[in-house]
């Protein structure tokens, strides 16, 4: 079955000549290869990887700069109780629909709820429901993808079977039927946003993990004596996750879409929470009144920023753990 | 019953449509009712002032009506159920009887009728010589097979319970019987009916559409092209089949007999898509010159109505329908009625309707609508007045203290969220209680209600099916209502709060058995003193009031909405 | 000719000492998935055909072919890390075939390998410390402070290095971890899986000086996987020949080099050039016709004659013999340490001319 | 070959009984398609009266084995609400999303294939980092707002038609689906144009492509001819998939321009609660959906000849 | 063998201008980490009929340099400091682009190392080679296609009909290096650069192919620049040889002065840490210490001194430059260069290991 779009790895989008440069810096190794005093000390060498891959992702501007409306949305979503300038949820049907002022920056909605509050509520819920979906579907894919490409054959034509199922439906009608049976909630929607992520998270580990099970070095650990289970989780795992690592990551953004989609149906999110979904459904019978603009423009604007920022992200990540996956 | 279109994307709308199938008893005529409603109250009302009905004028035939409209259900009579439905199919069939715009009953195809003494058995005699579209005679015969397509269990209608008082109801949709027994078609131009249950407002049931008469060629009940073009013997027929999700088209039938012909020549009804913008598309295209007839979003009631009533295009109207509170009336905290009170009286009516309906509708102070002009009770309801104070005061008396937790469940996807958000809010604030306010599927809280044990408060809206003030008393608030005599057995009917007081029950009882108009108005407004001015059975919140525009440059007779809160398709002509 | 020698015509231990590894009907046949749902195997892949092969201790055993003729899979079958189709394998006396997973985890100990890639055998998230300790780790070995360095000392590498990722090394010094991790706790038998071919020329003749002073000092027993008969040469005891998934010739290494009897030998050693000009042109080339053919459907009798240079010049009634009967491998007359398969097998001088 | 298209006919038809399965199972056994819904109080009698006439008092099985065998024929069954077969309803709505869909793809191969290929070989160049930026906007907005900014701005008397006519005024069909149209197609345009830069750029890196130039080929015929029959391969995929999540219906996009197409009815279904509409409009999404991505898989297999032999 | 007629080796004054020059290259990519020289001011020429072989291990540049006679390195990243790319006197790099495009594959055609991923996989191999003919010659299809099957068969593939219509992945290894083989010959070049042409294969297939290409060279006059790490591939097949090292040549001269008498220290490392089938054991390979360096951070002086056995404090101070170490040597004649300050210690050495 063809990975369904959402899902799509982008390929490779290095530089013919680089592959002509590597070829020249492949090589060069840290270390010399006499036994003469090292250059470097070792013993901080355990960071490196890690160093190795801010210093990528460093270079990537656009991957910065997310980084830092990512945390400052973190930061957004933990303190919103005490920066909310109002109750998101209350009410004032004095003062309705009524453009950004003073007192209220964005304005106010239909019920007269401070839209500025509405919106960094917005933010909290949107963490948390783009958060949830990427460790919970990364923890279910992980497991099953993993034991699919090592344990092969039944579990693995069973496991595989299933995600064919699930990817047969296109997404959005797929978190649809899944909110229709669950109900509404964010945790139902969370739920449907995990169980149709995880078939591709799985399918990557799965991937990575086959792969792996056929490399040198976890035949290697097996010819010094390594069970199944060290395979897996020292050998195995680590090496394996980096793409599905990086899909679910990528895959933030598109929860946050998919639930904000969702709650534009209004299906799955409940009527009162102030969502940006919501919001903008909200203010579709006042798309072309004018003074009311206020209403679709500022929760779009917050879910664009909120997107592209994860996207950003996703994309320096991808380039910097990775290089190979680009 | 009433039946409010879902909505699609949940809007502000409040009711959007409702299938009102009302009556009234008087026979006068339409005009001259209308100064006891609205103007005479003492207090002012907060919805925005109804605007009288001109007097119907005699026109020349000519021009084609525009309108648009959602998607109906239905426009065979043996389905059609909500607004959209009845528009085409009242003005394509035409009943025994016929309801006024003020919910008054009039003659149609029957001439005259009568009951005898216990309303038991009634004779229709029809006018002769009428005809359907296609040139068949409309005999009693007609009427019985209309009848018996609706009720016939092959046919599940939706709305076949309207026939359950005539007696052979229960055979034949429950499939053990061919015909219904208690409808005597013998002689053509007579049409007797046997009811089981005794009513003496029957004929004021024949005026719903699900009454219509129905030529041989109608054939079973589902026939997708009679269901799509039926033939009927209205004043308009169909101009080619409805054109799903896209439109209607309506002719004048010339061999109309059944009363005065229509002027116009084609009603064009145009289907729009999109149920939460359908207004504000109605709207685009009157102002457009697109459309002739329009409906109001709620946020452009000000500016709308500024313009149109200028030039004489707005119509404005109390209708048959109210927005309350069911209350769990036997469970605490809301057994007690000062808890009640006190809770009615802690809600700021005037604030939500400036809020949240921009001042387009009344506070509901009593619960039989202002649309009966008779037996309308304005301020029966003492307890409908916004004062915290007093509300604070009685609910001290009831027990109802900082935190007490009240249960209140509204169903999504109706446009309730807001107001009813708002009313959460005010009982938060004003009582301090701890409301457990929550959305559930509209299903779902009606199971809810039933359940012996369910407590606290739940949305509702309520629109009688017949135009008769007992409608909105004896199913909401009579014993027998509840449908069970368990206290621990869900209650089946449709008294779902259980309250139950046997002086009120009497006096329904006795004015469905009173054939004198008079007399019964009188005893359903006793009846409703009891349940709620003195025990506040439910909590009253807001009537049903109607806005339209219409091009008045263009039409005249249209400036009134009929009892379907429709443009007077039978009247209007062009100027 | 000869007479077919017992299976044991491999056995190339001139003392009478037990060989280390003993290994005779190796077999190793891969299924193919077919079918609508890939479910029954449409076939088997012949990767290794019945090999029997001895190493004695502190002997060095080349098994060289072209790619796809099964010397790899049969280094990964010897050691379990595949399992075999049938056969029996003898380590040390004990029956490596009849461990149960447990004993054989255990069992590793004393059987270990080399691979061929330097990139891809090393986890590229552990540290060197990490990656020489997990064996100590998992034979319950005590690791303390100079086991390590130790260790790396062994292989020519520095301590400091220890704390290191893979990354960070060159090619060779990847592979001098692969060999340190291979030695430790001092196996009996090692398998080098073509530990020189992924290598700069420069750097080969490091990690095979490397191969051979760990072999003298720790007395090990090395089973040499490779394509390169030029290092074969260098570094074996004594060689096999594969092709097809058999073994087409054996010997002790100055006797296959000088006196190869196998027409295919033949075509290799001539076919494998050398360095020295005037030498080269006075060889005369071997050609082969054609590609190796699928191992999956091998040619009857003789696996080699689609291609052999000498079945092209037998007579019809002769030729019949390879299309009919595969060829055992028969000791050559005179060596009994040689063996080839060959019903025609000859001499013939093909390094030299 | 032939072998390879059966396979993959017969993966196809399990996953789509599998997966009808699942949501027959998801909406008829769970939720009563007759209770109560909307504001609609449904005597039990009559809830009664529906459940036997359509079939609903049978075992679960029988039922959902008279639904797969009726879907074969193209029965998708009666919608309760207005008592209309389904087929009927998707008979109107589906050439009309068949031609927003296909506009849509049309519009996105033009405009993310030019894009994605200019960006690719210009690399590195002004015109490469825009067309970035660009993409990687489209990318990132979601699909409502797109259309929700294009409805707001836009709509007029000819794009967008949004103050309706009488029906029997006839509208020409393009003023209802360009906006929709370009709304899906802004964001697939984007992310064909970034996969077909990315595969461009791989291929272009591929040693054939080098051999193409070694043989002395214009520029204009190593792309135009060596790198992009490779590098289509990824585009050609992706589009098919799209196009067959776009054929069961765009829900958001036909929800905001409300044109009615599969996904505005299965939108309005669900709204209403209407589970005899839900259920064949969802399999008619997976169906499309699956076929679809079959035909693509048989499709990869044509443009990549090394897939063939398996 | 055509060595013998081969044309002498450099002629200052001689009338015709070489087939095939390349002076003083210098490639040079820019990159994150600073200029990387894959090419440092390299020189060399190749003659009809003569295999010029350049050697050098991964990294030395040897294919960059091919490459650019091609205008097969992308620029930018790429610059050409200096250098100049001459075939026949006329200069390559300074030809307008469409003039270049015209010698590629007609004048100059190149085979590559990996035969399987330098066909498209996607079109049939008869229409790859087709294309070859049709991009350079004005034939019709028809008689490109009699001309492919000729081709095919000239290089051995055999049911040549059948072949050519199918995929590059339906052919095996040693066939598709035959199909590309026949490509780069379709319009009968003058220069064959052929990168690594076997090292993808394995040895019995690789006697096959360079037994294809000599023959080749001997029936059409063919001018090979056979680039390698494999020493003995040169010993067996090279005219002259020229010896890379981190983007320089470091040794040039005729294939039996370098094999015979090497005077660069990295030759001579090359040469003593090879294992060799025709002799015995030996008893110790004499390996080089250390990596070849990257070419973004090249040592100063000479730059294999940090791996050298005869380096002095000397040759950290400046690069050294390619001399004439010994003229017309041999039989087969020619110039014998190297940039190596301690060639008379090379060689002295080397005899003495050769002795031993």
């Amino acid at each position: 079955m063809t990975t369904p779009p959402q899902s799509g790895h982008e390929p490779d989008t290095q530089v013919p000549a680089q592959a002509l440069i590597t070829q020249f810096e492949a090589p060069e190794p840290l270390v010399e290869e006499t036994t003469e005093a090292p250059a470097i000390k070792g013993g901080r060498r355990r960071t490196g990887q890690i160093r190795d891959i801010w210093k990528r992702f460093r270079r990537n501007k656009l991957a910065v700069v997310g980084l830092a409306v990512v945390g400052f949305l973190m930061v957004i979503a933990i303190l919103q109780p005490f920066i909310s300038p109002y109750d998101p949820m209350e009410q004032n049907l004095l003062n309705t629909r009524k453009p950004p002022s003073g007192n209220h920056f964005f304005g106010t909605d239909i019920l007269g709820r401070d839209m500025f509050s509405g919106i960094l509520y917005g933010v909290k819920l949107a963490m948390i429901v783009g958060w949830s979906v990427m460790v919970l579907s990364l923890i279910v894919g992980v497991a099953l993808g993993a034991i699919a490409g090592f344990r092969g054959k039944a579990v693995d034509s069973i496991i595989m079977r299933v995600t064919d199922i699930v990817l047969a439906f296109p997404s959005l009608i797929g978190a649809i039927l899944v909110v229709q049976i669950f109900g509404n909630g964010i945790w139902q929607v969370i739920i449907a946003l995990v169980l149709l992520s995880w078939p591709t998270a799985a399918r990557l580990m799965r991937g990575s993990t086959l792969s792996l099970r056929e490399s040198e070095y976890v035949e290697a650990a097996r010819s010094i004596g390594a069970s199944d289970t060290r395979i897996v989780t020292r050998h195995v795992l680590p090496n394996a996750i980096a793409p599905t690592l990086i899909y679910s990551f990528s895959h933030i953004g598109v929860a946050i879409v998919a639930m904000a989609s969702l709650a534009f149906l209004g299906i799955g999110v409940p009527a009162d929470i102030p969502e940006w979904g919501t919001m903008i459904a909200d203010a579709v019978p006042s798309l072309n009144v004018e003074g009311e603009s206020h209403m679709w423009i500022f929760p779009s604007l917050a879910i664009v920023v909120t997107t592209l920022a994860f996207a950003f992200v996703a994309d320096g990540l991808r380039d910097s753990i990775d290089p190979k996956l680009r | 019953m009433s039946r409010t279109k879902s909505v699609l994307l949940r809007a502000a709308a409040g009711l959007a449509a409702a299938s009102l199938v009302l009556s009234a008893c008087s026979q006068q005529s339409n005009t001259g009712t209308d100064e006891d409603s609205g103007g005479g109250d003492n207090k002012p009302s907060s919805g925005y002032p109804e605007v009288e009905n001109t007097d119907i004028s005699e026109g020349k035939p000519g021009g084609t009506f525009r309108l648009g409209i959602v998607e109906p259900v239905a426009i065979d009579p043996y389905n059609a159920q909500e607004s959209e439905g009845i528009l085409v199919a009242a003005y394509l069939f035409t009943g025994l009887t016929h309801t006024t715009p003020d919910g008054e009953t009039e003659p149609a195809v029957a001439e005259s009728w009568e009951s005898n003494e216990d309303c038991s058995e009634w004779t229709f005699n029809l006018k002769t010589g009428t005809k359907f579209h296609d040139g068949e005679e409309v005999t009693s015969a007609s009427f019985k097979r209309g009848w018996e397509r609706v009720v016939a269990k092959a046919s599940a209608s939706d709305v076949a319970y309207h026939f359950d008082q005539i007696e052979g109801y229960e055979e034949l949709n429950g499939g053990t019987a061919n015909a219904l027994s208690g409808v005597d078609a013998s002689d053509p131009a007579v049409l007797k009916v046997k009811l089981a249950k005794p009513s003496c407002e029957f004929y004021i049931r024949t005026a719903h559409t699900a009454f219509s008469p129905m030529p041989k060629a109608a054939g079973a009940a589902q026939n997708q092209k009679f269901n799509d073009q039926p033939i009927g013997n209205g004043p308009f027929m169909m101009d080619g089949p409805w054109q799903h999700d896209a439109g209607i088209k309506l002719k004048r039938f010339d061999d109309y007999g059944a009363a005065d012909k229509a002027y116009l020549d084609a009603v064009e009804i145009t289907i729009l898509v999109g149920d939460e913008t359908a207004q504000q598309k109605e709207l685009d295209g009157l102002n457009n010159g697109q459309f002739d007839w329009a409906r109001i979003p709620p946020n452009q009631l000000k500016t709308t109505r500024e313009k149109y009533e200028a030039q004489d295009g707005w119509i404005s109207k109390k209708t048959f329908g109210i927005d309350f509170l069911l209350v769990a009336a036997t469970k605490a905290p809301m057994d007690d009625v000062k808890a009640r009170k006190a809770v009615s009286m802690a809600i700021d009516r005037d604030a939500i309707i400036n809020g949240v309906f921009d001042g387009s509708r009344a506070p509901a102070t009593s619960f039989v609508p202002g649309g009966f002009k008779d037996a309308y009770q304005p301020d029966v309801c003492d307890a409908c007045k916004y004062d915290p104070e007093k509300a604070k005061q009685l609910a001290k008396e009831a027990g109802l203290t900082e935190g007490t937790e009240l249960n209140f469940q509204f169903n999504t996807g109706g446009g309730h969220e807001e107001w009813t958000a708002a009313v959460k809010q005010q009982l938060e604030k004003n009582l301090g209680l701890k409301v457990n306010y929550s959305g559930v599927e509209f299903s779902d809280m009606l199971e809810n209600q039933q359940q012996p044990n369910s407590t606290g408060i739940y949305r509702l809206s309520w629109g009688a099916d017949y135009a008769t003030p007992g409608n909105f008393l004896q199913p909401l608030f009579s014993t027998e209502a509840i449908g069970t005599d368990d206290p621990n057995a869900p209650a089946l009917g449709d008294n779902r709060g259980r309250y139950s007081n046997p002086e009120f029950d009497d006096l329904v009882d006795e004015a469905t058995a009173t054939k004198d108009e008079a007399e019964r108005t009188d005893l359903y407004r006793q009846a409703e003193k009891i349940a709620i001015g003195d025990d506040l059975a439910n909590i009253p919140m807001f009537e049903r009031q109607q806005f339209r525009a219409f091009d008045s440059k263009k039409w005249a007779n249209a400036g009134f909405m009929d009892f379907h809160e429709n443009p007077p398709l039978n009247l209007i002509y062009q100027k | 000719m000869t007479e077919p020698s017992s299976a044991s015509s491999g056995a190339g231990t001139a003392l009478g000492e037990a060989p280390v590894l003993e290994v005779t009907d190796l077999v190793k046949h891969f299924p193919i998935r077919g079918g609508l749902m890939g479910r029954r195997p449409s076939g088997f892949v012949q990767a290794v055909n019945g090999i029997s092969l001895n190493v004695g201790r502190g002997q060095t055993v080349a098994l060289v072919g072209e790619s796809g003729c099964g010397k790899s899979t049969t280094a990964r079958a010897i050691l379990r890390l595949i399992e075999p189709t049938s056969g029996s394998i003898r380590l040390d006396g004990v029956d490596v075939m009849s461990l149960g997973t447990g004993e054989l985890r255990r069992a590793r100990r004393d059987m270990q390998i080399v691979f061929q890639d330097p990139y891809a055998s090393l986890n590229p998230r552990m540290t060197i410390r990490q990656i020489l300790s997990e064996k100590y780790q998992l034979f319950g070995s005590e690791v303390t402070n100079s086991t390590i360095s130790d260790l790396l000392d062994m292989v020519g590498l520095a301590e400091e290095y220890a704390d290191r990722y893979p990354h960070e090394f060159s090619g060779g010094q990847r592979q001098r971890v692969g060999i340190a991790r291979a030695i430790a706790l001092n196996p009996k038998f090692v398998v080098l899986d073509e530990p020189v071919s992924a290598l700069d020329v420069s750097i080969q003749a490091q990690i095979i000086n490397l191969l051979e002073d760990l072999q003298d000092e720790l007395s090990l027993t090395y089973l040499f996987i490779a394509h390169d008969l030029s290092v074969v040469r260098h570094i074996a005891d004594r060689v096999a020949v594969m092709y097809l998934g058999s073994v087409v010739e054996i010997a002790d290494r100055d006797d296959l080099f000088d006196r190869p009897h196998h027409p295919y030998t033949q075509a290799l050693i001539s076919a494998v050039p050398i360095p020295d000009p005037r030498l080269e042109r006075q060889r005369e080339r071997i050609v082969l016709r054609g590609d190796v053919p699928n191992p999956a459907n091998p040619p009857s009798g003789c696996r080699f004659r689609t291609r052999c240079w000498k079945f092209e010049q037998l007579s019809e009634t002769d030729a019949r013999r390879c299309i009919e009967e595969p060829p055992p491998l028969y000791e050559v007359a005179g060596n009994p340490g040689h063996g080839a398969a060959c019903h025609y097998a000859s001499l013939r001088d093909v390094v030299r001319a | 070959m032939g072998k390879f298209i059966t396979r993959r006919l017969a993966h196809a038809v399990l996953v789509i009984v599998a997966a009808t399965f699942l949501i027959y199972l998801g909406l008829f056994a769970i939720g009563d398609p007759f209770a109560s819904s909307g504001e609609k109080t449904v005597p039990p009698e009559i809830q009664e009266a529906l459940r036997e006439k359509f079939g609903m008092d049978q075992p679960f099985f029988v039922q959902y084995l008279t639904y797969l065998q009726n879907m074969f024929t193209f029965d998708f069954g009666v919608d309760f609400e207005q008592r209309r077969d389904v087929a009927d309803m998707l008979a109107n709505a589906v050439p009309a999303t068949a031609r927003l869909a296909l506009f849509a793809i049309a519009i996105e191969i033009i405009i993310g294939l030019t894009a994605g290929i200019i960006a690719a070989v210009s690399q590195y160049t002004f015109r490469d980092v825009l067309i970035t930026v660009i993409t990687t906007l489209g990318i990132g907005i979601p699909v409502f707002v797109v259309g929700i900014g294009l409805r707001a701005g836009l709509s007029g008397e000819w794009i967008f038609p949004a103050v309706p006519r009488s029906f029997t005024i006839e509208v020409p069909w393009y003023q209802e689906v360009i906006l929709p149209a370009i709304t899906l197609a802004i964001i697939d345009a984007a992310f064909i144009a970034r996969l077909m830069r990315g595969s461009m750029l791989e291929v272009m890196r591929a040693d054939y492509v080098r051999t193409a130039r070694a043989k002395g080929l214009s520029e204009r015929k190593v792309i135009g001819k060596h790198a992009l029959r490779n590098s289509i391969i990824p585009v050609v995929t992706y589009t098919g998939v799209s196009l067959g999540v776009l054929l069961g219906g765009a829900l958001i996009t036909e929800t905001i321009f409300e044109y009615q197409g599969v996904g505005y009815l299965l939108v309005r279904a669900i709204s209403q609660q209407n589970a005899p509409v839900i259920v064949p409009i969802v399999v008619f999404a997976v169906l499309t959906f699956v076929a679809l991505s079959t035909l693509v898989d048989i499709l990869y297999a044509y443009l990549d000849p090394r897939i063939r032999l398996h | 063998m055509a060595r013998n007629d081969s044309t002498t080796d450099f002629q200052l004054d001689g009338p015709a201008a070489p087939l095939l020059e390349v002076d003083d290259l210098r490639v040079h990519f820019k990159t994150d980490k600073g200029v990387v020289k894959a090419v440092d001011g390299v020189s060399w020429h190749v003659e009809e009929g003569e295999t010029l072989a350049i050697v050098g291990e991964s990294g030395s540049g040897k294919s960059v340099s091919a490459m650019s006679i091609l205008g097969l390195v992308p620029t930018p990243p790429a610059t050409f400091p200096s250098g100049d790319i001459r075939l026949r006197g006329r200069s390559i790099l300074k030809m307008p682009e469409k003039q270049q495009r015209k010698l590629r594959g007609s004048e100059i055609a190149m085979i590559f190392q990996d035969p399987l991923t330098a066909l498209n996989p996607v079109f049939r191999v008869g229409d790859q080679i087709a294309e070859m003919i049709r991009t350079h010659q004005q034939v019709t299809k028809t008689v490109a296609r009699r001309k492919v099957l000729d081709l095919l068969g000239e290089v051995g593939i055999p049911n040549p009909a059948v072949r050519i219509n199918q995929y590059p992945h339906e052919f095996s290894g040693g066939m598709r290096q035959r199909a590309m083989i026949a490509m780069a010959l379709a319009n009968d070049p003058k220069v064959l650069l052929a990168d690594e042409p076997t090292t993808a294969l394995d040895v019995t297939i690789q006697a096959q192919i360079m037994l294809l290409l000599e023959k080749l060279r001997q029936d059409r006059n063919t001018a090979i620049v056979l680039i390698t790490h494999d020493l003995g591939l040169v010993a067996s097949h090279a005219d002259r040889i020229n010896v890379m090292y981190a983007g320089r040549i470091v040794e040039a001269g005729s294939c039996d002065d370098v094999f015979y008498r090497p005077q660069h220290a990295y030759t001579f490392g090359l040469l003593s840490s090879l294992a060799r089938m025709d002799k015995k054991r030996q008893t110790r390979l004499l390996p080089i210490k250390g990596v070849p360096p990257s070419l973004s951070r090249v040592p100063p002086g000479c730059p294999f001194h940090p791996r050298c056995r005869f380096a002095t404090e000397a040759c950290v101070e400046a690069v050294p430059t390619l001399e004439t170490v010994k003229l017309v040597d041999m039989a087969d004649g020619g110039l014998h260069r190297a940039a190596c300050i301690h060639s008379d210690q090379v060689e002295m050495a080397f005899q003495e290991r050769v002795v031993e």
